[in-house]
């Protein structure tokens, strides 16, 4: 099998931005009919890796390979005929179009220089069926959630029919279900002879999809081999060159319960009627199905979207915050799931997007002390190991990197309840074993964490209750006791609701 | 009832009361708000005399092409006088054909259009005002000596006429050098912006041919705030000129686009439905101002908007005389 | 796997997505329609054929150049220079076409003229990222003084039966706008039309995907061209005659027309079909307030409130859903 | 030399060097040296001077549009909000006060509504800067319509004057009061958490939002800032020209946008300074200065004027691409 040529392969290839070397040197070989995982630290370079692959970037040095043969030139336009088809992270749609154009886009089936769109619909219905999108093919995509956002970018790749598929993070955003949908796609895919390449913190979907790993650590390749016979742990030392702990922080039971936030009858966006208690020093998960309503009980709660209830503390103040200043000031700090748009100011300095809660909530023409801030920052940085100059744009960070400095902004101000969506989405193991200390900690001091997540087992193992949202109601409050993920999914999927409801 | 109407576009069909459009080109300059101010007084006049019943007005806000959809609908409401004020001199030529043919009666005043299809036109003469105001200067500077000169907007026809106009007497006086000329709006500021630059640019220099509007104001504060000596200007009627004139007691001549053209092209449109004869083109006489009759028209500044213009007193007769004279 | 739901589909995907778009755009829709209705019952003779072509005729060059700002924005670029082109190729027309050149040189020239200083444009904009809004608004003055130097004063003429033709009193004016809609259509239904869109959008995603981003965005600029100094050539047919600087209000009320009609500043936003109705409102607009007898301030006044109403409204509603 | 460079002294030294404010002066003063060769009185003192007096308006102006432009807006009323004022401001003087002062007040807090008005049509009503700012123009054309030349008597304000005319130390007063808005407006944008918060705005609304920012009185200030600014620029401008009138603003619209971004301020918001500004508006008048000197047709002119904004554009206005 080795023996054959890769169907696309990188040899020796480097690449600094700035004068900052992020790829020195590194190789890989895809196979047909492997699966091959690409792992490492955020910011060690796998999606510019990724990126010299699909000719989105060029090479300072080395050269890309396929079938054998080096490629002068590599641009999309190449890869795309060479049946190299990259799954981007929710990048590469366009909110206006339909499914079907975005799943198309760059690759429409013509007849007479126009659009074929009954040959679109054809090809791109099939794509969709591969997997499990079934909504219609004029939807526009701006009108689906995320995790569905995901899905089509995913058919887009496969539309192209690739003989290398390349994933960058593509279960980040999606639900168990639909990551079941997906790894039983990839597992067909590859017995049908395709060649893989599959990025991903969650190590245990590395562990069942894939056969071969390659390990990038400060942008050198420090593992290149099968996955037999390593475990998790294995794989984890790999990335990081030493023993890992435990991913989940030893749980252990919470102070005596009083309610930070207590509402009834709670509407807000997709959520109908929901009552709701969130207890000091616990740490309260949200499950269910992506775009359930989760998001918009963290931002009705937050005050971010227009909210109505039958009645409402919040830390002992009644009503819900009219707005995120109010609910600044009572103590609530939201972390938003989608870092780039909601999170950060990406061309703005990593110093400005960690002090930007101070500013808004000091009076507006109070004189800034840079020294202060700086100090502040250099604190914050280093508590989570945040890389790189404070004054870099934030655009220039990994996205596990990005995340941190979503999450260290709030820091400075001591909140009371923390509303986090999604907050591990896309960072490495370190980074996530870092934050879920954080957490922990953080509900230790008998402060109230709610945390959304779409990682099952992140709810199972970190939270004190968990509340499964199923179209826009709680369905099932489950107790640690109770806590599996197979309870989770279930109530999520409506199965058995009220066997577990407690 | 008069069978045999006289003037172009009159069909003798329509009976007074009249209802007159005013098809206006943009009603927010002073200059523009005292022409109003005219029309609304005729109008008044006329309404008493039971000639007129309505007045319909309408602002293209300077743009020529809502100019024509506004006389469209003018022609559309059958309205039976239009009286215009061009944004484009060629532009409306044919929506006024299209209401010629419908024997609405067009007067054109102040930027006329280059066409014969309405009744009457009603001016000043753009090109003796050049030459007038070119033979002035001249004069004042004794023949000779170098000069600068401000025009109105480029790509109007009305600023390029008065330019044209002064040619021959440059021409023919070649000791007279231009050093420079400019082209802005009919403003102060931007002209004082220009002529201050250029004097630097052009430190000697002995007078000035400023061709309308509000020009000559803005070179003469330009002259001022260098602490130079004035020059000879020529200018228009602009309260704000005739005070500095005074008041730095200038070598200067001034003429004018009379506001009362807006009440005169009313008159005019009238008398053309009532049937009577309307010459094609009423050729203002240029009213002129200089230091014999300065007082008296400083002396009714105080009924003129700070921003306005001083034009020269008007009357029923002097209408009779303009629509029966030469 | 289960294929039962998007099998129907595969049969009709234009049309669907087709009617997806009116989404965003019914309530001015609704809005343009009630004007129209109004306008209708305040001048009845608007229901005759010399009272239709009329009225489109004044429509007509605002919806060019309404599209031609639209296409832009759509690329995430917008042009301050849509009124100087208007200008010059009115300006272009009112020279050549009783020359040697004849219409079709005129008209000829007309199109070059447009395609290729668009082209120009899109180039300096999207090849040495100068920011649009300042490139096209020093393109304004260029293009304005050559406008100028062509024809420094009005002047200038079209040929009688052209203008009779394209000016006269027989709707032919709209049967050039709509045969103009459907060669739109006709080029979103290309893959290079389409990718606008993307391009507009997520020009990174776009470029990822294999769209030519700067050809798209290149061509879209020389379209905006050609449809600008189009409308140019109208005005000069509509009017006779040639004037340096007819165009210049065109320029905001394009940039007002486009986004009455949906169309957003980030690119990737809106339709054409808004577009156009934008520019319908702005036009209807000026004709019902005069038979509505409006005074001048009112009329100012009312055209604000219009605008910013047929704007905010949609928005109120979105954000009531 | 790398020496130099290395030491944390060099490396400020070097990014100002490298920033577009300091290019955009370089440019100005690279303008000025080759025209002085061209035309000796163009570099004469008295007219530098007159030049940093009429770029001191398009400052002001462009203070404000660039407290918009950088919180992600724009501001097409500015030209009417500049006229609004000028032609009010004798409306509003008050007889009785022989300093004028209480006339510039009412017409700032005047101008300073029209702003908030654009404000609350941005934050509340959602509208799209760009049309909401238009049809504010629009709405001021009719309110001129009913002021304009409704006084006839001048209004002789004694701080105007002084403002258009007085030299004290051989220094325009206008120029002094830019001096004086440029100090405070710096200030605020990069020193006070005002400014953060426009800076943060400007870059992405809705993290802002969602960070605590109160992106609803924050727009508020910011349009209200560009009406005082504009109000301002209007009594300077009246003080300058002893008389205003309809038109008088209009110069100003495209002349502050363009000093912002030939300033080096990013059209998308976000990013600039308006240390940038106040070079790119004096080189503004400058090239119409210059333009204005050369002896051509109009249209010669125009075209001259558009090769000359493209060319320093290209110096000087490059986008950095974003995501
Ligand atoms: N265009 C760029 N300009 C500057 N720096 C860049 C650019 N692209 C990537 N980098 C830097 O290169 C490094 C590697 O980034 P890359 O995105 O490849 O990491 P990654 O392994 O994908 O991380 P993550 O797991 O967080 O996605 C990072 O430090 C990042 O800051
Ligand atoms: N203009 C830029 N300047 C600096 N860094 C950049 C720039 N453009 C992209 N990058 C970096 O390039 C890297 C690759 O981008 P990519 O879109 O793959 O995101 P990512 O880091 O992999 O994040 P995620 O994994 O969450 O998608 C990122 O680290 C991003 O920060
Ligand atoms: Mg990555
Ligand atoms: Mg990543």
């Amino acid at each position: 099998m080795v023996t054959r040529a890769p169907l696309l392969a990188a040899r020796g290839v480097s690449k600094s931005f700035f004068g900052n070397p992020v790829l020195r040197d590194v190789s890989i070989a895809l196979q047909p009919g492997r699966v091959h995982a690409l792992l490492g630290e955020n910011g060690a370079g796998k999606s510019t890796l990724i990126n010299l692959l699909s000719g989105a970037l060029r090479p300072d040095g080395g050269t890309i390979e396929v079938d054998g043969y080096t490629v002068s030139r590599m641009t999309p336009t190449y890869a795309r005929q060479a049946g190299i088809a990259v799954v981007q992270q929710e990048l590469s749609l366009t909110a206006s179009l339909s499914i079907a154009e975005n799943i198309g886009l760059g690759a429409y089936p013509k007849r007479f220089g126009l659009i074929d769109y009954p040959e679109l619909a054809a090809r791109a219905g099939a794509a969709c069926d591969l997997v499990g999108l079934h909504e219609p093919l004029s939807t526009p995509v701006g009108h689906l959630p995320l995790g569905r956002r995901q899905m089509v970018e995913i058919a887009k790749a496969l539309y192209r029919t690739p003989r290398v598929l390349i994933l960058d993070e593509p279960t980040s955003s999606l639900s168990a279900t639909e990551t079941k949908i997906l790894t039983d796609l990839l597992e067909r895919l590859r017995s049908e002879g395709i060649a893989i390449l599959y990025i991903s913190h969650r190590l245990n979907e590395v562990m069942t999809l894939c056969q071969h790993v390659t390990v990038l650590k400060d942008g050198t390749c420090t593992a290149d081999r099968t996955l037999e016979g390593t475990d998790a742990a294995g794989l984890v030392r790999l990335m990081v060159g030493r023993d890992p702990g435990d991913l989940f922080p030893r749980w252990q039971p919470s102070a005596p319960p009083a309610d930070v936030i207590s509402v009834r009858k709670f509407s807000a966006g997709l959520m109908r009627d929901v009552d709701l208690d969130i207890r000091a020093g616990e740490l309260l998960g949200i499950g269910g199905l992506v775009g359930q309503g989760q998001e918009d009980l963290l931002l009705g709660l937050y005050g971010a979207i227009p909210a109505g209830t039958a009645s409402a503390t919040v830390n002992g103040a009644s009503g819900l915050p009219g707005g995120v200043p109010k609910a600044n000031a009572l103590g609530l700090a939201y972390v938003p799931a989608d870092r780039k748009r909601e999170g950060l100011h990406l061309i703005h300095p990593i110093i400005a997007n960690m002090m930007l809660p101070a500013f808004a909530r000091l009076p507006a023409l109070k004189l800034r002390s840079r020294r202060a801030e700086r100090e502040t920052a250099r604190g914050l940085a280093a508590q989570l190991a945040i890389k790189g100059d404070l004054d870099r744009p934030a655009q220039a960070l990994s996205g596990g990197n990005q995340q941190k400095v979503a999450l260290a902004k709030w820091m400075p101000h001591d909140p009371l309840v923390l509303l986090l969506n999604d907050p591990t989405r896309g960072v490495d193991v370190e980074t996530k074993r870092e934050i879920y200390m954080m957490l922990r900690n953080f509900a230790a001091a008998g402060k109230a964490v709610v945390l959304l997540s779409s990682d099952t087992p992140e709810l199972v193992h970190l939270c004190d209750r968990v509340a499964v949202v199923r179209e826009g109601r709680i369905v099932a409050m489950l107790d640690r006791g109770a806590l599996s993920e197979e309870a989770i999914v279930s109530a999520a999927m409506g199965a058995e609701q009220r066997k577990v409801a407690a | 009832s008069q069978a045999n109407a006289a003037a172009k576009c009159i069909k003798g069909d329509r009976k007074a009361p009249y209802t007159i459009g005013w098809a206006n080109i943009y009603s927010v300059p002073t200059w523009m708000k005292q022409t109003q101010g005219t029309i609304e007084a005729e109008v008044e006049t006329l309404k008493k005399q039971g000639l007129v019943d309505k007045l319909v007005v309408t602002d293209a806000q300077g743009d020529a092409n809502v100019q024509i959809q506004q006389i469209q609908s003018m022609i559309d409401s059958d309205v039976d006088a239009i009286i215009l004020i061009a944004g484009s001199s060629t532009a409306p030529a044919r929506v006024l054909a299209d209401a010629c043919a419908k024997g609405i009666a067009i007067i054109n005043f102040d930027s006329l259009v280059d066409t014969d299809d309405v009744t009457a036109k009603v001016n000043t003469d753009s090109a003796q005002w050049g030459d007038q105001a070119a033979k002035f200067l001249i004069d004042a500077i004794g023949g000779k000596g170098k000069i600068l000169i401000l025009n109105g907007p480029a790509g109007v026809s009305v600023s390029d006429d008065r330019r044209k106009g002064a040619d021959a007497a440059l021409k023919a006086h070649p000791d007279v050098t231009v050093l420079a000329e400019t082209n802005t709006p009919y403003n102060v500021a931007p002209a004082q912006e220009a002529v201050t630059s250029l004097l630097f640019a052009n430190p000697e220099i002995d007078g000035i041919l400023s061709l309308g509007g509000a020009l000559s104001a803005g070179a003469v504060l330009a002259l001022d705030k260098q602490g130079r000596e004035q020059v000879p200007i020529t200018g228009e009627n602009a309260r704000q000129f005739l005070e500095l004139w005074k008041e730095k007691g200038l070598k200067s001549w001034a003429t004018m686009q009379p506001n009362w053209l807006g009440a005169f092209a009313t008159y005019t449109a009238v008398q053309a439905l009532e049937g009577k004869d309307v010459p094609a083109f009423v050729k203002i006489p240029l009213p002129v101002i200089d230091n014999s009759n300065m007082d008296q028209y400083l002396a009714r500044a105080a009924d003129f908007p700070a921003d306005g213009y001083i034009y020269s007193p008007y009357d029923e007769d002097l209408f009779k005389k303009l629509l029966a004279g030469k | 796997m289960s294929t039962v739901p998007s099998a129907g589909q595969a049969g009709a995907l234009y049309w669907p997505v087709q009617a997806r778009r009116n989404v965003g755009v019914r309530g001015l829709f609704a809005v343009v329609l009630a004007f129209l209705f109004a306008y209708g019952f305040l001048f009845p003779g608007l229901l005759t054929a010399s009272g239709f072509a009329k009225f489109t005729q004044s429509w007509f060059p605002l919806a060019l150049v309404a599209m031609a700002q639209a296409i832009l924005m759509l690329t995430g670029g917008i042009s301050l220079a849509i009124g100087a082109m208007v200008s010059l190729g009115a300006v272009i027309a009112a020279t050549t076409m009783t020359g040697p050149l004849g219409v079709a040189g005129g008209a000829a020239a007309v199109a070059l003229t447009g395609l290729g200083i668009g082209a120009a444009t899109g180039f300096i904009v999207v090849r040495l990222r100068l920011p649009a809004i300042v490139v096209t608004l020093a393109g304004s003055f260029i293009i304005g003084g050559a406008a100028l130097l062509i024809l420094p004063r009005p002047g200038g003429a079209i040929p009688e039966w052209l203008s009779d033709l394209l000016a006269g009193n027989t709707p032919a004016a709209f049967v050039v706008l709509v045969l103009i809609v459907l060669l739109w259509k006709l080029y979103l239904a290309t893959p290079l039309g389409l990718s606008l869109y993307a391009a507009g959008e997520n020009p990174v995603g776009a470029y990822r995907s294999g769209v030519p981003v700067d050809g798209a965005r290149i061509a879209a600029y020389a379209i905006s061209g050609l449809l600008s100094t189009g409308a140019g050539l109208f005005v000069a047919a509509q009017t006779g005659s040639g004037d340096p600087v007819i165009g210049a209000a065109f320029t905001l009320n394009s940039i007002a027309a486009a986004v009455l009609g949906g169309i957003g500043f980030l690119g990737g936003q809106g339709t054409m079909r808004g577009a156009l109705a934008g520019s319908l409102l702005l036009s209807l607009m000026i004709s019902v307030m005069f038979f509505l007898g409006f005074t001048p301030v009112a009329q100012y006044v009312a055209q604000g409130l219009i605008i910013i109403g047929a704007v905010a409204i949609p928005q109120f509603r979105k954000v009531q859903q | 030399m790398t020496a130099w460079k290395d030491s944390a002294y060099g490396r400020r030294a070097l990014t100002i060097l490298r920033s577009r404010p300091f290019l955009t002066v370089a440019i100005v003063a690279a303008v000025w040296i080759a025209a002085s060769f061209a035309s000796r009185g163009f570099g004469a003192y008295g007219h530098l001077r007159y030049l940093v007096e009429l770029g001191a308006v398009i400052g002001l102006v462009a203070a404000g549009q660039t407290f918009v432009v950088i919180a992600g807006g724009i501001d097409l009323s500015v030209a009417a909000i500049v006229t609004v004022s000028a032609v009010s401001l004798p409306l509003l003087s008050w007889q009785a006060d022989p300093t004028g002062v209480t006339g510039i007040l009412a017409v700032l807090v005047l101008t300073t509504a029209i702003g908030l008005v654009n404000g609350l049509g941005v934050a509340l009503l959602r509208v799209h800067p760009m049309i909401m700012t238009l049809a504010m123009a629009t709405f001021l054309q009719g309110l001129l319509i009913i002021i304009a030349g409704g006084s006839a008597v001048t209004a002789e304000n004694p701080v105007v004057r002084w403002l258009g005319n007085a030299r004290p130390a051989g220094i325009p007063a206008g120029v002094l009061l830019w001096v004086l808005v440029s100090v405070i407006v710096l200030t605020t944008m990069h020193a006070t958490s005002f400014g953060a918060r426009i800076f943060a705005m400007g870059a992405n609304s809705l993290a802002a939002a969602l960070s605590g920012v109160p992106v609803t009185s924050t727009t508020l200030a910011v349009y209200g800032i560009s009406g005082f600014t504009s109000g301002l620029a209007g009594v300077l401008v009246l003080g300058m020209n002893g008389q205003g009138y309809v038109g008088i603003g209009d110069p100003y619209l495209l002349a502050s946008i363009a000093a912002v971004v030939l300033g080096g301020t990013s059209i998308l918001g976000g990013l600039g300074t308006y240390a940038g500004t106040i070079p790119g508006a004096i080189l503004l008048v400058t090239i119409t200065a210059l333009i204005t000197v050369v002896n051509a047709s109009p249209g010669w002119r125009s075209v001259m004027f558009g090769s000359l904004i493209l060319g320093l554009l290209l110096l000087s206005g490059r986008e950095q691409a974003r995501r």
